[in-house]
């Protein structure tokens, strides 16, 4: 399957659920998922025969303080039928918040946290929301844009 | 000199022996009990039992004493500094303790093992130290030698040891419940 | 031709005169035995530190390395320069220690093994003290140390040094079972127990205990591994598990006497591997009778040494639960297997063999 | 980040202010002092302490074709009560710092560091832009030699190794009295 | 023969003698000792536990699993058989037949304490 | 700082067995956690209740870094990630940068990288090999292998001139060609290295403590392996067809012929042997790369100004020795990256680690660590 | 039974295996080793090895090549280098301060690449660089001055017309 | 050697004095593992006199050293035994104390 017939099979099985897919000009098939839908799409996406993406490579975010607001990505894989899906939930930068995958990859666990450490985004229904990279009584999020903090320089030219 | 030596050991023994039932940290009064069994084994080599002093050694200090450490570490109080180490029954137990002494020392000194050193007595071979081949082999002589009467003791031994160690290891072990 | 024998009567004969010139026949008792535990700890220090140093070196050549060769030729002040330093480095006493049992085990943990020193025989009549129940002494001496291991792992106040003591003590009281067993066949061929009778029961007879009794070799061997804390038995110092066991809060002083402790262990078992097995001061082969005894003695010692070390650098460590399988459930069961076979066959063949 | 380590300078030495009265004594102490000083520089053992790529060199500075053995200092010691030298190799991070200052602090004196590489000396390639790395750990913990590099190469580290030999040579051994 | 057993003792003293000597020397000519160069630390730290280099949690001294104690327990049993073993090994050939028979079902008595234990998981390192 | 982590965890009560609950703190600094992992274990006796991995004491923010760097000054960064595969992470860097821009290195360039990111995985495997070996005890073995390396570290040294952190890798080819010399040199290595492979297996393989610490240890199952995230040789030892060489491949991967390694156990020991093979594998790819290797030119010509178009983004996953190498870029239309985030094997492979080791022993936990071949700056990057 | 030959069969093959082990570092025991002794020993290193930075100064010309063009200044990822030049009186820029900064420095090579000019180079056998103190590793020209010697020909210019470094 | 400078009678006292603070300690500790080190204390104490006895006064009869070894067996199998039962009764009662025992009796 390729990746056009892998976005058009998408636009039509969950319609309801995403907003956009499009294939990106680096051949890549990014769908921008409804937040209400976004657990139960990435359910189906797993164990739908169709799709099989047991795998996900990747969980991360993206902050845009411009359009004001969080993008959480996460990249799929199928080992079976070997094909990659980007998704993409926006979430409100001022508030952010997106459930967790958690039930569906157990391997979100350390991705979210990750997440949560350094975007700030808080996962609900997370099973162990802490800090995983910085000290626990660490209060800023280090990768949004508009990060400060003493002794953090920003390289000259 | 050789005599001093045994009134040193004695009185590391008694020393020792009386740390072991007073000291308040447990872990310690097993130290102390390890130091006493040694003695004891000094005493047995003074004696002449060579064999015995080492497996005096061998078994209370290699085994009982760690056999006892462990089961302070199971049922901790050692650390307990508060706790009063002695019952209330202190008093009473050392009259009773110096009455038992008192006893023994009665009947030692009216006894006529004050005689021993008789020179009569010590005249007798059989107060020559024991020697060597005597003392292992002959221990093994007396104890499993079929004509002797100690062999159905020594099986019976064996049986005791698999009592214990059943009995041990069933009170011991975790319950599943 | 020089012999330990002789060797021994030249020194005596000379203590003798020095004490004669020096008005103190009257203490020669005494004297003589000082001499003998000054002379044994000198023997002790400068061979255990030729051990470490043996041990750099052999370590360092199975992996292809030089090892330690800025000191001394070939590097052999190196232990030396160790010993030094430890001593002069501050000695950390941790301020939640037990005081006492932390004061003592090193004490104990170096005075147990080197005690057992005493009835190693050298040579033919070289030896401190050839007692009649050599190899139960060694084994009852030896067992002080679960004790010293036991104060300093308690006593450090610290998990590791409590979790790797009390792993260590279970260890070597469970390897001390059959350590005792697989001496026993050899003690039924002899009927002995002091080493000098086993040796010469092995002259007599023509052969090193070695070859009838190799099962209870390998096994004397294992579990003397074991009992001196060394891989691949090293579980109380485990140091990807533990970061170093009972001695973890040890330091300077105290810290090298419990390595010096070790490596007398090594030396003792070795050094009764050697008697026991391998036919203590006897020349391989007749005609090398020439070269004396305690050449031939040392020589097997420091194969067994090596054996032990070769060990150490080759093979991984064991998991506890599986330490303590090996030992429960295959070394005793053999060695047991062992004695009763023993039994049977000298029995049946004869009184001789 | 704010939480900021706090400094420790090096453990000041009482120094002598002069020399012993008695020659004799002065000659023997600085006989024993040579021999001291000797059995510490060929003996430094180091603590396993490795952060980063930097540790990965001191493994290989370990290994067969570097063999820190020749020195005496392959002795790595996982515990700080034992080891006389700090390899700090790699990238100390600020929660990082906090261990490794303890760890220097529970060494037993004589005790020395060696900062190698880039990161540990200035924080390297995350000077700038980095919200976690200690900029240079001379800030919380007395270090004795420098190794630059990225990593510095195992020749280096011995370099820095010998370094610290050298320096040892100039370190006191002995209390003096003061003279009052 | 007992007079080797001086041999012994003197070991025993002089091994204890040559040992606290090492810890005066150290205590004389180590850093912060009698003689040796004063540094200033914090000792606080210095004295504390050490766990990896991070402050320690809890007590150290914990009670410890049962295992170790059976362990003990079945090692007190073997090394009452040594008891009986070493003087039996000594006289083996004297006694012939009938004492290695004795022995025998002796060893099988404690072999069947052995391999219940084994049963029972009591050699099972929790 | 305080250590607010152990607050929290509970003392815990007293278990049936009589045993206090034991938390035992190891790492930052721990011979075992292969640099500054913490673990917090709480045992039952001897007895893993609870492994609970605290990161981030490397955490040294590479990936806010690489927002403020060119692209290619990005990739001295991606050489620290992961340090024993350095290449391996350069490639990834490289290619992703090169899809998102829409170029594409020359075939020598391929090649050169190809050959180069084998020998990574070798010298990364040889590495591995030992620290498991050294983490279950066996110290020779790491030795060794770091022996093995040295020459591999020659052959980078000779070509790049550095070797940990090579920045050989660039974006439209490689640094520089190689030396003449360089295929000679990397045959006899190769011929030296073959026979070595057996030499570890009758070290280790089949030796019976090797055996009783990692049969049966450690068992990952297919479905937990894969929902867990766990990926390259560590999946492949539970049976999981999961390289990416051969499932989306990048590079010549397609031209050469290699087997993916598997096995089937799942354990600590499948999981060393499908590592122990793929050095073979290595080996004979990197033999058929010299083989085809042709002159040419080495690096495609680039802009002056290397700029990504604005609002692209990549997802690329290259096989680095540790598994699934992935590199999202997102880019804005300037000279740096808006966005990268490394994707690290390390990452979701320590995730799996306090499955694995409840209800085994202490030692376990170090050879479970040993095995899944977690370096910790791959996990806090 | 089969039980029985099986546990002593695991003995003896287990017991096997461990013989081959030792046998394996036994071997090693009498093999020579391959340690380069390094003081004594230096392994000559590859001619690209980057061990140190160093500015190359024109012995003819009484002058540093340095032009002070900042190309490496702008390529370092680090910022390690800062540097200033003026323009001579011929019209040519001539370097006058040149700091590089070698404890923050990666030796990524970067900055030599980007020398369009033949101004800066590695040398590959300078790496005994520990130092006493930290701020010693702030070199300026005069500590990073280097005279080419006479057997090593000036490089071949690819490296400023391709090297990605230059991009900055 | 000179064994007989010792009068037998030293030995017995000494005996005496083991077994009088082995008394105490049996009845005046409060923790059963040091009632228990009470008891190994006095076996200790019988066995002196026996091998005391078995010595100056055994005529070659071994009987003495027989019995001093199976005192030895015995008290060791008897450690082990009290051990066990007194891990068991602080896992019931959260104590090793021998006053508080008193729920066994029901």
């Amino acid at each position: 399957m390729t990746n056009d017939e892998l976005k058009s099979k998408i636009e039509s099985d969950f319609k309801d659920k995403i907003q956009s897919a499009v294939l990106s000009a680096q051949n890549e098939v990014i769908v921008a998922v409804k937040p209400e839908a976004y657990v139960a799409l990435c359910q189906e996406l797993k164990e739908k025969p169709g799709y099989d993406f047991q795998h996900l490579s990747c969980l991360t975010a993206v902050d845009y303080p411009k359009e004001s607001k969080i993008t959480v990505v996460c990249h799929l894989w199928s080992y079976r039928k070997c094909h990659q899906l980007t998704l993409k939930l926006d979430v409100d930068r001022v508030n952010p918040k997106a459930p967790t995958l958690e039930r569906v990859w157990k391997s979100t666990n350390w991705f979210e946290r990750e997440v949560f450490d350094l975007y700030g985004v808080v996962f609900e229904g997370h099973s162990d929301l802490r800090r995983i990279m910085m000290p626990e009584d660490y209060t800023k999020y280090p990768l949004r844009k508009d990060f400060t903090d003493d002794g953090f320089i920003i390289k000259p030219n | 000199m050789t005599q001093a030596l045994f009134y040193i050991l004695a009185g590391v023994i008694v020393a020792s022996a009386f740390l072991v039932v007073t000291v308040r940290n447990l872990f310690h009064c097993a130290l102390a009990l390890a130091l006493t069994m040694f003695g004891v084994s000094g005493v047995y080599l003074y004696l002449g039992w060579e064999f015995l002093a080492a497996v005096q050694v061998l078994i209370y200090v290699g085994a009982v004493t760690v056999l006892i450490i462990f089961g302070i570490m199971l049922t901790r109080q050692v650390m307990d500094d508060h706790a009063r180490v002695m019952n209330n029954q202190i008093l009473v137990s050392l009259l009773a303790a110096g009455a038992v002494a008192l006893v023994l020392f009665l009947v030692i000194c009216h006894s006529d093992f004050q005689y021993s050193n008789h020179p009569a007595l010590a005249a007798t071979p059989t107060l020559t130290a024991p020697t060597y081949a005597d003392e292992v082999s002959s221990l093994a002589m007396g104890l499993l030698n079929p004509q002797n009467g100690f062999a159905f003791a020594f099986e019976f031994v064996s049986i005791l040891l698999l009592s214990a160690l059943i009995g041990a290891v069933v009170v011991a072990r975790k319950d599943p419940a | 031709m020089i012999s330990g024998e002789k060797l021994v009567q030249l020194v005596s004969s000379l203590l003798q005169q020095v004490y004669a010139l020096l008005d103190l026949s009257a203490y020669a008792g005494i004297l003589d035995r000082v001499v003998c535990a000054v002379v044994m700890f000198g023997f002790v220090a400068v061979f255990v530190m030729f051990l470490v140093w043996m041990e750099r070196k052999v370590s360092a050549h199975m992996q292809s390395r030089i090892g330690p060769n800025r000191v001394g030729p070939l590097g052999l002040l190196q232990t030396l320069a160790d010993a030094i330093k430890l001593t002069t480095k501050e000695d950390v006493r941790p301020a939640k220690r037990d005081k006492i049992p932390y004061f003592i085990a090193p004490i104990l943990a170096f005075v147990a093994t080197f005690m057992g020193m005493v009835v190693v025989p050298f040579d033919n009549k070289m030896v401190v003290a050839d007692l009649n129940i050599g190899v139960l002494y060694i084994i009852a001496i030896t067992s002080f140390t679960v004790i010293a291991i036991l104060s300093a792992g308690w006593s450090s106040n610290n998990k590791y040094s409590l979790l790797g003591g009390f792993r260590s003590a279970a260890q070597i009281v469970s390897y001390e079972v059959p350590l005792v067993l697989s001496l026993v066949p050899v003690i039924m061929i002899t009927g002995k127990l002091n080493f000098s009778g086993i040796v010469q029961y092995q002259q007599q007879a023509g052969y090193w205990f070695v070859f009838p009794q190799f099962v209870a070799f390998i096994t004397f061997i294992a579990s003397a591994t074991a009992e001196a804390n060394r891989a691949p038995f090293d579980i109380p110092e485990a140091e990807s598990e533990l970061t170093g066991g009972f001695h973890t809060e040890y330091s300077g002083v105290k810290f090298a006497m419990f390595f010096l402790g070790e490596y007398v262990a090594v030396v003792v078992s070795s050094a009764v591997a050697a008697t026991v097995f391998l036919g203590g001061w006897l020349p391989p082969l007749h005609f090398l009778g020439f070269i004396p005894g305690f050449v031939w003695f040392m020589l097997k010692v420091l194969l067994i040494i090596y054996l032990i070390m070769a060990f150490r650098w080759t093979f991984p460590r064991l998991r506890v639960d599986q330490l303590m399988d090996f030992g429960w459930k295959v070394l005793i069961p053999v060695t047991i297997l062992n004695i009763l076979v023993t039994g049977f066959v000298v029995l049946l063949f004869g009184k001789g063999a | 980040m704010g939480v900021g380590l706090k400094g420790l300078s090096k453990p000041e030495i009482e120094l002598m202010e002069s020399e012993s009265k008695v020659p004799g004594l002065w000659t023997l102490e600085k006989a024993v002092g040579f021999i001291f000083r000797w059995a510490r520089k060929n003996s430094l053992w180091p603590l396993q302490f490795g952060t980063a790529c930097c540790a990965i060199e001191m493994m290989a500075t370990a290994a067969g074709r570097y063999d820190i053995a020749r020195f005496g200092a392959e002795v790595f010691r996982p515990s700080p009560r034992q080891a006389d030298l700090i390899i700090a190799a790699g990238t100390i991070t600020e929660k990082m710092g906090y261990a490794l200052k303890r760890l220097y602090e529970q060494m037993p004196k004589p005790s020395w560091v060696i900062a190698m590489g880039s990161c540990t000396i200035a924080g390297g390639p995350y000077y700038y832009d980095s919200y976690t790395v200690v900029k240079g750990i001379d800030s919380f913990v007395p270090v004795d030699v420098y190794v630059p590099g990225c990593p510095p190469r195992p020749e280096s580290l011995l370099h820095g190794l010998m370094a610290i030999q050298k320096k040892i040579e100039d370190e006191p051994i002995f209390r003096r009295r003061r003279n009052t | 023969m007992l007079e080797q057993y001086g041999y012994v003792l003197v070991f025993l003293l002089a091994g204890i003698f040559f040992i606290l000597m090492a810890f005066l020397t150290g205590w004389l000519l180590s850093p912060n000792g009698l003689l040796g160069v004063k540094y200033k630390y914090k000792k606080e730290v210095m004295v504390d536990t050490y766990e990896c280099g991070v402050e320690t949690y809890g007590t150290s001294w914990i009670r410890f699993n049962v295992s170790f104690y059976l362990y003990a327990l079945l090692f007190v049993i073997f090394d009452i058989e040594t008891v009986f073993l070493y003087p039996w090994a000594v006289s083996f050939k004297q006694l012939g037949m009938p004492g290695f028979l004795e022995m025998f079902v002796f060893i099988a008595i404690l072999l069947v304490g052995l391999a219940y234990a084994w049963k029972k998981e009591a050699l099972k390192w929790e | 700082m305080t250590d607010l982590l152990l607050s929290q965890i509970k003392p815990g009560g007293e278990s049936p067995f009589g045993t206090d609950e034991y938390v035992v703190n190891m790492g930052p600094q721990h011979p075992a956690t292969h640099g500054v992992l913490r673990l917090v274990v709480k045992l039952d006796g001897e007895t893993v209740k609870e492994t609970m991995p605290v990161l981030g004491y490397l955490h040294r923010s590479i990936e806010k870094i690489c927002e403020n760097r060119t692209y290619p000054q990005c990739i001295t960064y991606t050489d620290r990630v992961d340090y024993v595969s350095a290449m391996s992470v350069n490639l990834a860097f490289a290619l992703a940068t090169e899809r998102l821009m829409g170029l594409e290195a020359p075939p020598r360039a391929q090649w050169l990288r190809m050959i180069f990111v084998e020998l990574q995985r070798l010298a990364s495997h040889l590495l591995w090999m030992g620290a498991f070996a050294g983490d279950i005890g066996a110290l020779t073995p790491f030795l060794y292998g770091l022996r093995e390396r040295e020459r591999i570290l020659d052959l980078f040294e000779m070509t790049c001139g550095q070797r940990l952190t090579y920045n050989y890798i660039r974006i439209g080819g490689v640094m520089i060609d190689i030396l003449p010399e360089f295929v000679p040199k990397c045959r006899a290595f190769l011929d030296y290295f073959d026979p070595k492979i057996p030499e570890y297996e009758e070290l280790l393989t089949y030796n019976p403590i090797f055996l009783e610490r990692t049969k049966g240890v450690g068992v990952i199952t297919p479905e937990v392996g894969i929902n867990c995230g766990v990926c390259g040789p560590s999946l492949r030892g539970s049976g999981v067809s999961c390289d990416v060489r051969k499932q989306h491949p990048y590079l010549f991967y397609d031209q050469v012929k290699f087997n993916e390694c598997l096995e089937n156990d799942g354990d600590c020991w499948a999981r060393y042997k499908v590592r122990m093979n793929e050095m073979r594998e290595s080996v004979s790819i990197i033999r058929q790369c010299l083989d085809r290797l042709e002159p040419g030119p080495i690096e495609t010509k680039l802009p002056p100004i290397l700029k990504a178009p604005p609002a692209s983004e990549i997802y690329f996953r290259i096989e680095s020795s540790r598994g699934e190498m992935g590199i999202y870029l997102v880019g804005d239309g300037t000279p740096k990256p808006y966005k990268a985030k490394f994707r690290c094997a390390s990452f979701s492979n320590t995730f799996v680690l306090d499955q694995l080791t409840r209800g085994w022993k202490v030692a376990d936990i170090m050879a479970v660590l040993g095995s899944l071949d977690m370096i910790v700056p791959e996990v806090d990057r | 039974m089969g039980t029985i030959l099986g546990y002593f069969r695991n003995i003896l093959t287990g017991f096997w295996n461990l013989v081959l082990g030792l046998s394996v570092t036994t071997k090693y025991l009498f093999k020579k080793t391959n340690t380069q002794q390094y003081p004594e020993e230096r392994m000559p290193l590859p001619a690209r090895s980057r061990s140190m930075i160093k500015l190359i100064y024109d012995g003819e010309k009484d002058q540093f090549n340095c032009v002070a063009c900042m190309m490496c200044a702008k390529a370092c990822p680090n910022s390690c280098i800062k540097l200033e030049g003026v323009r001579g009186p011929d019209g040519k820029r001539r370097m006058t301060t040149f700091k590089l900064d070698f404890s923050t420095c990666i030796f990524c090579g970067y900055c030599v690449e980007a020398c369009g000019f033949d101004a800066l180079t590695f040398v590959s056998e300078e790496y005994e660089n520990s130092v006493y103190k930290r701020g010693s590793l702030l070199q300026d020209e005069q500590a990073m001055k280097w005279v080419r010697p006479p057997h090593l020909a000036p490089k071949p210019e690819e490296p400023a017309a391709t090297a990605a470094g230059a991009q900055a | 050697m000179t064994m007989n400078d010792v009068p037998v009678v030293d030995f017995l006292y000494l005996a005496a004095i083991l077994f009088g603070i082995g008394v105490f300690g049996v009845l005046a500790r409060k923790n059963a593992i040091s009632v228990l080190m009470g008891i190994e204390l006095m076996l200790n104490a019988v066995n002196i006199n026996y091998l005391a006895f078995a010595k100056y006064w055994g005529n070659g009869n071994l009987t003495g050293p027989v019995f001093a070894v199976f005192v030895i067996t015995i008290a060791a199998a008897e450690a082990a035994v009290a051990l066990a039962i007194v891990i068991s009764i602080y896992r019931q009662l959260k104590s090793a104390n021998v006053d508080e025992a008193h729920s066994l009796r029901g």
